[in-house]
């Protein structure tokens, strides 16, 4: 076991992967200086600057040529910069990345991996801070990773790599520096599989990419309380893992989705969706999800906190399922 | 510019030009039969033809491998036949049934045959010019000598796709011959209304890419000058065929093309590209006979197609539900 | 009343606000020649080229131009086309028009309508036949309307029109020849105000656009045998009527959402969400979804048809759902 | 090309370059003081300073009305404070604090007066553009007299609304000004290295769109020009103006720009333009020291406008919940 950061852990990941396959290649802007936040610094020097190759800023044509040549055998990774910019490239992600092999048939394969940093990220407002992982859920033909821990990110990325069909990988600003163990074995990330992050009797907490953290410390408030937490990391949106959810559930009664993202039409309406209809009549209480209200993000700090999911607000509603027994 | 083989007057390379005249007729009557099925409300969803391209399709594609590479349009029987694909599986995917080069699941509009190096006509104008220059890329980065040949309309440089893929081939210098078909409208609008500028070779050249302009209609010029534009692509040079032709039909088969006059159509039938391969190709000595005949064996080639694909079965229900990705639960929340 | 189509409703709709404010006018390629489905048929005759405008085939700048005329105090009419080429202006609609007024602080408004025909059309295939509305709904600054007969169409796009944000304007390209009584009265919509289609104590239906036909239909069926629906017809899924619907569900005790968009992160999912978790006491049977499976659309009949809801499903799901007592 | 008073030499416009003087060294003393603030972390967001670009913001807009429009880019204070934004309200925008001109919910990035007829930087490179022909196209159907000039960098043009922009401009004739500041750099890519054929101006006229080609750093020839385009452009007619200059600091307030060398940086500030117009005033005997002072009186007015901006309130978080949308409850949902 290493402890590397979360960025780290994903140059480590995308190193191994371009030993191993020199048909893995990456392409974003300003990536031969390393990067705009250092995610690929270093890389140049061991794979040349065609492999980790520079863009003009053209993020449609970043996404499409990586379609054109994800078809014609290549594994290209895609770097958008902040998930924001990869609005300038949906007509390339959507209705080609993601339906090619269908639409053909099958005569083809994309397999390409589109790096979106999402989040909130201190007073970056709203055109650099969306997370909208719930509308590549929606889109058939497309993989969502969203990694909470630098050993995810590593093996996650690794499979995202690995893939044959492209994969929107998510990874969250604010956890560039967070540090963790990553196991020293060359592990390959399975997509669908959550991660239980502790265990609980009392409710399941369900969650994704930075606000597992959130909730890690609200489970720890909680425990406090004498409230015991199964708290769910799911890794991936599509697939997601409705059993893990389910079983959980089953043995707490109590599905309490938290998310970053808009509330609305966000990828936790899916999931309260799923249980209320296979497990109701195992809930203890009511279904309850948390979300960013439906409005954009400002840039003052204090305006910018009013859209946050904190620990509190996860406690408070945590205590309140569990005590309007 | 023109290169190899001079191909007007006495020593015309007699049966590459035949072959080309049958090429054309095929695709044309390709078309025909589509049409055809179209009104009849056997193919079922939009189709384009391409009538009156013919030789922009045959010109270009006749000097590619099979191993090379081209993308296409909404309008692309022409292009997927001229790189070699089975007509009836084509005609096949225009009904939707079983055995359409796509089984069925693309149609018209997403016709494609990767066998042949065919990556997919698009139902999005512009959008295969940055997949073109990817497809490109990757040749580049595997050291592969295959070039790619990128055709779109003359709508499609209005699009951002159009400065931004032919930037991407002009800065990493990659082999691909984009080719603009020029037929003088998008849909229902003259091109030359919405378009500023000189048009799509000044833009071409504006974004470093040399540009050619030549008659469409003329398939000698086509011939040579893809031929010669080729030649310089495979050695590692983006390049840019501009080539001036018309739509002879509606933008749809269901389009009756009120917004142009019909003596404006009537002139341009006279400038039908195969009547003029005809033409050379009597005068180089061949009885009208014989090429009378090659065109009726087209027509009954593309009228077998027809039949054929009218009795042939839909595809398996199963199949709606494969090729969408490998993991993941499609059923998963619908019924 | 007179009877009219859904697509004359819509042009009624647009001359009479033309006629009414000098500073609507709409844009689009081909409009001049009455927009590919005839939307605009004649228009040009009465308000000339400069208000029914030709465009390029440029969406990201009929999108942004768009914006910045509308910011400078103009009220465009956008056309799309299919909604499926939006895909094209994604930036421009999410980053920009939809964050506008909040990002300058209320300096600016965005009064934007942004057409876009949704849904299967027979044999569209995959990049012709989408149905996003979830997307939209999930953006904070924009409205999100799905009108369902000529009626709402002539009433909602008046409110579009006149609507002071950014409007996503989602008319279904199959419902264009249905035809219908519209009030002969100048009508204008509320946003946010459900339509009750049929009454009925047994369950609940939440629908939209076209597929309040289907479950029209479907409800039809179950009548026959004595299951009497509540069919409500959401007419806008931003603001979407939560009152009528518990309300409804409030009676019934039993909610089916019929969507014809992907189930998954389908906007299905926020109201069975939203009312599980509001009224899960009040429920007799767990909340149930209808929406297509996660594929692309094809191309062939029997494949397209693979991914329609269906009056038979919608009323399968019903019976289920009444006779599980 | 250029009209209007001639300013070299004897008779120089003395008033007016004395006035172009203080506010470029507003601007310059401005980003110094955001500078210091983002160094502090008080202002929290990340900022793009337009060091050494002064003459291009100051040049341009020394030539609009209050009433025209202009649209600026991820760079924008300069362009803002030309416009006559106030700089106390834009640096309260920086800190996030109440009296920001758009409120503290904006920024940098999003810095705008639309008061003064600024009407926004943006977040996304090249996003103006279209924004700024739609404004164009507003005043146009509105039959007003006002013009509209677009800022943007010479990374954008690599963007597909760089083409779709300057088209629609071209084919609707709409009074627009863009102006492309070639500083040689996108974020820490040198442009050029990424950009195909012969930059933004010949893209610019292979649109439609006649382009000037200028050295930004020299304040009397963009003056001049700028002057002589926007008459044009108030005619009718959409006109280009590339802008050559340098970004004297990194791409953000904290990047070293260690990808460039130390000397090619020394050597750009040899060619500072608030300098260059120093000493054109000095040659046109104005003395140094009221020179000086009003460099030294710039200073101290950002100098207090930063320590009021520190010393001012967060807004109301209430305002969070404001200017969303006219209907629907944000909150629904949420918590
Ligand atoms: C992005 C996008 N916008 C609009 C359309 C609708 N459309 C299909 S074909 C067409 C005209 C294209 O003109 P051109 O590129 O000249 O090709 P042609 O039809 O003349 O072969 C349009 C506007 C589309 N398919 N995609
Ligand atoms: C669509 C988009 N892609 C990438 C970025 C990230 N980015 C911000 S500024 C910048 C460089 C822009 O260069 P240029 O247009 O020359 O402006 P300059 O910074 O030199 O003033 C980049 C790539 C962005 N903001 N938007
Ligand atoms: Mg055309
Ligand atoms: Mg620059």
């Amino acid at each position: 076991m290493a402890v590397l950061s979360y960025i780290e852990a994903a140059r480590l990941a995308l190193a191994e992967e371009m030993r191993r396959d020199p048909m893995v290649w990456a392409v974003g802007e300003d990536l031969g200086r390393g990067g705009v936040f250092g995610q690929y610094k270093g890389l140049i020097d061991e794979f040349g600057a065609d492999r980790i190759s520079d863009a003009p800023i053209s993020e449609s044509c970043i996404m499409g040529a990586a379609v054109g040549a994800a078809m014609m055998g290549t594994r290209p990774i895609v770097e958008m910069r902040f998930s924001d910019f990869a609005l300038c490239a949906v007509d390339e992600l959507v209705n080609q990345a993601a339906k090619a092999r269908y639409m053909f048939g099958g005569q083809t394969r994309v397999p390409l991996v589109v790096r979106e940093p999402i989040g909130m990220w201190r007073s970056s407002a709203a055109q650099h801070s969306q997370s909208l992982e719930a509308w590549y859920a929606h889109i058939p033909g497309l993989v969502v990773a969203v990694p909470s821990t630098p050993a995810d990110n590593r093996a996650l990325l690794k499979a995202a790599i690995r893939c044959d069909d492209p994969v929107v990988f998510m990874e969250h600003k604010n956890l560039w520096p967070l540090e963790g163990e990553v196991p020293d074995n060359d592990e390959v990330g399975t997509f669908g599989k959550a991660r239980t992050v502790r265990e609980g009797s009392d409710l399941t907490i369900v969650t994704w990419s930075a606000c597992v953290h959130t909730a890690a410390q609200a489970a720890e408030t909680l425990a406090n309380e004498g409230i015991e937490t199964d708290l769910i990391d799911l890794r991936t949106l599509w697939p997601w893992d409705r059993e893990a959810v389910f079983h959980s559930v089953g043995r707490t009664g109590r599905l309490l989705v938290a998310q970053e993202a808009v509330s609305v039409a966000g990828f936790g309406a899916e999931i309260a969706a799923t249980v209320a209809e296979h497990m109701h009549g195992a809930l203890k209480a009511p279904v309850r999800r948390l979300g960013a209200p439906r409005i954009p993000i400002s840039y003052a700090p204090v305006l910018e906190d009013e859209v946050r999911v904190t620990k509190d607000a996860i406690a408070a509603a945590a205590r309140k399922m569990v005590n309007d027994r | 510019m023109p290169s190899g083989e001079p191909v007007r007057g006495s020593n015309l390379d007699i049966d590459r030009y035949v072959a080309r005249f049958r090429a054309m007729c095929r695709i044309r009557e390709f078309e025909n039969a589509a049409i055809k099925a179209a009104d009849e409300k056997l193919v079922l969803g939009a189709i384009h033809p391409s009538i009156g391209q013919e030789a922009v399709a045959v010109g270009v594609c006749g000097n590619l491998r099979r191993d090379d590479i081209i993308l296409s349009t909404h309008r692309g029987h022409g292009h997927t036949m001229a790189k070699g694909a089975d007509a009836l599986a084509m005609m096949r995917e225009l009904f939707g049934r079983a055995g359409g080069t796509s089984q069925g699941k693309g149609g018209s509009m997403h016709i494609a045959d990767f066998e042949v190096g065919m990556l997919g006509a698009n139902g999005v104008v512009a959008a295969n010019i940055n997949i073109a220059a990817g497809a490109a890329h990757a040749i580049k980065l595997k050291g592969e000598d295959k070039v790619v040949v990128c055709f779109f309309g003359d709508g499609a440089i209005n699009r951002g796709p159009f400065l931004e893929g032919l930037n991407w081939a002009g800065v990493f210098n990659l082999p691909i011959l984009f080719v603009c078909e020029d037929n003088g409208f998008a849909a229902t609008t003259r091109t030359n209304a919405m378009t500023s500028g000189d048009g799509p070779a000044a833009r071409a050249e504006a974004l470093g890419i040399k540009a050619e302009i030549i008659d469409g209609n003329d398939l000698v010029s086509v011939d040579e000058t893809a031929r010669a534009l080729l030649d310089e692509v495979r050695r590692g040079t983006p390049r840019f065929l501009l080539a001036r032709t018309y739509r002879l039909t509606g933008h749809t088969s269901s389009d009756p093309a009120a917004y142009r006059p019909d003596t404006e159509v009537q002139d341009r039938w006279l400038n039908d590209p195969i009547e003029a391969v005809r033409r050379i190709l009597q005068t180089a000595g061949i009885p009208d006979g014989d090429l009378q005949a090659i065109w009726d064996e087209a027509k009954a080639e593309m009228q077998d197609a027809y039949e054929t694909a009218k009795a042939t079965d839909w595809p398996e229900k199963s199949l709606a539900y494969a090729d969408v990705q490998d993991i993941g639960d499609p059923r998963q929340g619908a019924f």
